[in-house]
């Protein structure tokens, strides 16, 4: 049961769109969605039109809208509302981060996204991943960014974060992402509506647990169980990056001209 | 300053033993002294005074340098001679004479007004070196307060009255310190 | 509740994000936006993972959460330290510096048009250096109060 | 449902309350116990506002609020506006969210309104995540502290910032791996449970002394005590990022600081100190269900007095130790108390495996040990005190290359 479906069993059977018939993606909401919202992410991008900063901050706000509006409802209005409020958060967070002029305060507006995706987390009862994901990409990954940002960042406002590669590539990005997104609604939408028996897992039990005090217990027992040879590769995978990044570091502070990089990146043509 | 520069002599610091190499033997030390502080200051060994209640003691009057005065001689009448070396000793400029001719025998001129700027003073003390007669003397009043700039200008009956009031606490240090009588 | 509508909301709500990220990846050109941009896409698609290992019960999704975020930090870490060696070459954090590194035969990108700055430039009072007479306009030495 | 909440909001009201008057009034003991420690008397005038009593300066942290309330409240005209603004609200709502998860006792029983089980005096009971929660809003308040030297536009700031930011991440590390051998200990990484555990096998600090002495240092220098207060080090940095802040601004700032200071406390009484269990009985019966109304009480009061004396010592170490220089602070974080860390984990970890049936005793004897030997190793092999000399064998260009 959603709005979309809410409309058209009430409006008249008798409706006048028989093209609706024929072109069903038309007839839903979420086309309409997804249109609104690429064109306000469109408008909101840097690199245009000033006014048009407000128009797209309101389609792109329509456009959330009538998506939110066409996909299927929980059945439970506080639920819904508690959803839409922890993803919203992340999506207006995450469409600001990438189109504000300055890098700093797309860091910070990406913390904020992470702090609505790690709120989705703790909803799907994953409260481990949701304090983990602020503890460690709000905590330090996103922190060591701020950092290097404040570092190398020349004061004020620079020309290219206000530019983009020309005029082409940001409709082009907007059409595919569009059509990506677009596709991937219509897809799930057309998921079968009857939920398959979840299949419990053999070590880890059910997701009926999975919130419960022994959640940590099983989250540890599959991690350190099925997952063991991946842990120790993901621990020689972060061994590697710390030796890489410091012989990078050291590699790169070799002595050298304070110009010669700048003339040989120029002269190539 | 430069590390290679011929003229400095380095001093080789004596290497730490084991113990200060592990620095908690240190750190119980320090802590022990910041102890020992805490408890003597809580049984109340304390240096501060509480101010309105209890006066600080001024262990020197004679070489405190607070207050002016104007000293007398013995008939009572004010010691100066109006030579104005305080007021060209002053380095803040803080006091004002006016001398005319004495009517007394015993000396040319007087002060017929005698003003110090006390917000103005520094008490340095240059004044009281400046005095050939020993006129001027810094009391060990400190607690100097006003409630108006104006009440903070002295003038010549206010400053013979500072005297009055520190004569017996403090003799003039003409006597105590070797000046002239 | 109804799990069917939670993954169908959670997998729109991960593809968006993914979606967005690619917009930001493909659009900006400070580097470090891009990589934040790239992160964001990550995040997408822990949240699609997340939904669906809760929809069928088990925990491998949350397993592969996991190690997202691991690679994340391995990839932040080798990221950041080479974006500090290229500012250091060429003081700027623009990609479009070292497009010499593109395929042959391909045309140098060359910025048209650069807009304006929308906010103005203010000009911040300074202080004189040391050692120099501070030089005060007649106006102001007039209004000075003198000690 | 609405009793649950009921609940919650009671608890949350008695415990900002609490905090507040806490941070308020520590903020006076640390002032008597530096003027005592400097042979001083310390703030002994303010009392009960228009009476003429003085009650030992209690009335001064009313005093200092009110003025704080009543300065100006100067924004400078350089300043990033919106975050000059955001950062001190963050940092202190990151500080006090912690506290979601920290008991602040054990449970009261269930005399009110027909209840059957005891209440649990902590906001959120049961978070299975509670010690991976605090580290993330410890790592949520980084983002106040860099953010507040950032839009103030100042390069003490910005400095103070920064340094901060560098600090509180790389002793987030020792930290961790302090409390991981507790948790391995306890199995849990719920505050109460590590608490339970620890009632049964002995107090963690006794067990663990290594993790214990990681745990404390990689805490000081977490909440930006004396030895390692490098982000706002006065003379140093005029006031570090919070130079440019006034009025109630600062004042967010420094009761922020003092919270985290209550909650280093905290954990150190609790993961390390057996939380509110007294040895003897004292404290009744920790496996029991329901407890009455004394030693709920008695719990109470034994953590609070635990944390009192764990802050007590925090304040008289202020004035005991030199601060570190930067970069002897960020060795002793990655080449001291990194290492240190690790071997406590390892040697904790193995014990817990492969000796589960070993005495108390033993269990100590290994603890204290493994503290001894590779305490003394790490000061053979690598003296804690970094030499400050220059270094006058060399020529200024060998050391640094800029010149």
């Amino acid at each position: 049961m959603n709005l979309a479906g809410f409309l058209l069993a009430e409006g008249s059977e008798d409706a006048a769109c028989a093209w609706c018939q024929s072109y069903p993606c038309l007839a839903s909401l979420s086309c309409w969605g997804i249109v609104a919202g690429a064109l306000g992410l469109l408008l909101m991008l840097p690199g245009g039109w000033k006014r048009g900063r407000y128009l797209g901050v309101l389609l792109g706000c329509a456009g959330l809208g009538l998506l939110a509006a066409d996909l299927p409802w929980f059945g439970d209005l506080a639920h819904q509302v508690f959803f839409w409020l922890l993803a919203g958060t992340a999506l207006v967070a995450a469409v600001i981060a990438i189109s504000v002029r300055s890098p700093i305060y797309t860091a910070i507006w990406f913390a904020i996204s992470l702090l609505g995706v790690a709120g989705l987390f703790l909803y799907q009862e994953a409260p481990f991943l949701g304090v983990v994901t602020i503890a460690v990409y709000a905590g330090a990954i996103v922190v060591t960014f701020l950092f290097v940002l404040m570092l190398a960042q020349p004061a004020g406002h620079t020309v290219y974060d206000r530019v983009s590669w020309g005029w082409l590539p940001k409709p082009f990005a907007v059409i595919a992402a569009a059509a990506l997104t677009g596709l991937m609604t219509f897809a799930v939408a057309s998921l079968p509506s009857t939920a398959p028996i979840p299949t419990a897992d053999p070590i880890a039990g059910d997701t009926a647990t999975s919130g419960a005090p022994d959640h940590m217990a099983n989250l540890g027992n599959t991690l350190f169980g099925t997952h063991l040879v991946s842990v120790e590769v993901a621990g020689t995978l972060l061994l590697v990056a710390l030796v890489g990044a410091i012989a990078i570091v050291i590699h790169g502070k070799q002595p050298q001209l304070p110009n010669q990089g700048v003339e040989g990146a120029r002269n190539d043509e | 300053m430069k590390t290679d520069d011929p003229e400095i002599t380095w001093v080789e610091e004596p290497e730490l033993g084991l113990a200060g190499k592990m620095y908690l033997p240190m750190f119980a030390q320090g802590l022990t002294t910041t102890f020992k502080h805490l408890k003597n200051s809580v049984a109340g060994k304390t240096v501060t005074v509480s101010y309105p209640e209890q006066e600080p003691q001024i262990d020197a009057p004679l070489i405190y340098r607070g207050v002016h005065r104007l000293n007398k001689d013995e008939q009572g009448r004010v010691k100066c001679v109006a030579c104005f070396l305080c007021a060209t000793a002053c380095p803040a400029h803080c006091i004002d004479i006016i001398g005319v001719e004495s009517p007394w025998e015993d000396r040319e001129k007087y002060p017929e007004s005698f003003t110090i700027d006390e917000l103005r003073c520094i008490y340095c003390g240059m004044c009281e070196e400046a005095c050939p007669v020993d006129a001027i003397e810094l009391t060990s009043l400190y607690n100097l307060t006003g409630r108006s700039r104006e009440e903070m200008v002295f003038d010549k009956e206010k400053l013979l009255s500072v005297f009055d009031e520190t004569k017996d606490r403090e003799p003039m240090q003409s006597a105590g310190l070797g000046g002239s009588p | 509740m109804n799990e069917m509508a939670l993954l169908q909301n959670y997998l729109i709500v991960g593809g968006l994000l993914f979606a967005i990220g690619l917009i930001g990846f493909l659009v900006r050109r400070n580097m470090i936006v891009m990589f934040l941009c790239a992160e964001m896409m990550l995040q997408g698609i822990s949240l699609s993972l997340v939904a669906f290992g809760r929809f069928h019960g088990n925990l491998g999704g949350q397993m592969m959460v996991l190690f997202i975020i691991t690679v994340a930090a391995c990839e932040a870490a080798i990221a950041l330290a080479l974006i500090l060696m290229l500012f250091q070459r060429s003081q700027t954090l623009d990609i479009a510096f070292w497009q010499n590194l593109r395929e042959e035969g391909q045309p140098r990108f060359v910025d048209q048009q650069i807009p304006e700055e929308i906010e103005d430039e203010r000009e911040w009072p300074q202080l004189t250096p040391a050692g120099v007479e501070p030089e005060l306009d007649l106006e102001q030495q007039r209004h000075r109060t003198r000690v | 449902m609405t009793a649950i909440i009921l609940e919650a909001l009671i608890k949350i009201a008695l415990l900002i309350g609490g905090l507040m008057t806490a941070a308020a009034y520590f903020v006076l003991l640390e002032r008597r116990i530096a003027a005592w420690i400097q042979d001083r008397r310390g703030p002994n005038r303010v009392g009960m506002p228009l009476t003429k009593l003085r009650l030992f300066g209690l009335g001064q942290p009313l005093a200092d609020g009110v003025k704080f309330i009543f300065k100006e409240e100067y924004t400078p005209a350089h300043v990033n506006k919106v975050l000059f603004v955001a950062a001190p609200i963050l940092i202190l709502a990151a500080a006090l969210a912690a506290f979601a998860v920290i008991p602040f006792g054990s449970m009261i029983p269930p005399d009110w309104f027909g209840r059957t089980e005891p209440i649990k005096l902590v906001v959120a009971p049961g978070v299975d995540v509670g010690m991976i929660y605090v580290f993330a809003l410890s790592s949520i308040a980084v983002y106040g502290v860099i953010l507040g030297g950032w839009a103030s536009n100042n390069k003490y700031s910005f400095l103070g910032g920064l340094r901060s930011s560098a600090q509180l991440i790389a002793y987030e590390v020792p930290l961790g791996l302090g409390i991981l051998a507790v948790v391995v200990a306890a199995g849990s990484l719920d505050l109460e449970a590590i608490i339970h555990a620890q009632t049964t096998q002995g107090w963690c600090f006794l067990l663990q002394p290594l993790g214990f002495l990681v745990f404390v240092v990689a805490a000081f220098a977490e909440a930006a005590r004396l030895p390692f207060d490098l982000p706002e080090c006065e003379q140093e940095l005029v006031g570090g990022y919070h130079t440019e802040y006034s009025g109630i601004k600062l004042l967010l700032f420094l009761v922020a600081e003092f919270l985290h200071m209550i909650t280093a406390s905290f954990l150190i009484v609790i993961l390390f100190m057996g939380g509110w269990h007294l040895p003897w009985g004292l404290t009744g019966d920790p496996a029991a269900e329901s407890i009455g109304w004394v030693p709920a009480i008695v719990r109470i009061v034994a953590l609070a007095v635990k944390i009192i004396a764990v802050i007590v010592f925090f304040m008289v170490v202020r004035w005991s130790w030199p601060r570190f220089r930067f970069d002897q602070l960020m060795a002793l974080a990655w080449k001291v108390m990194l290492p240190l860390g690790v071997v406590n984990f390892v040697v904790m970890a193995t014990v817990e495996q492969f000796g589960g049936s070993l005495s108390t005793g033993v269990k100590m004897a290994i603890g204290w040990g493994t503290f001894v030997l590779s305490w003394v190793a790490i000061a053979a092999a690598g003296p804690l005190i970094a030499d400050n000399r220059a270094r006058h064998d060399l020529h200024p260009s060998q050391i640094d290359s800029q010149v």
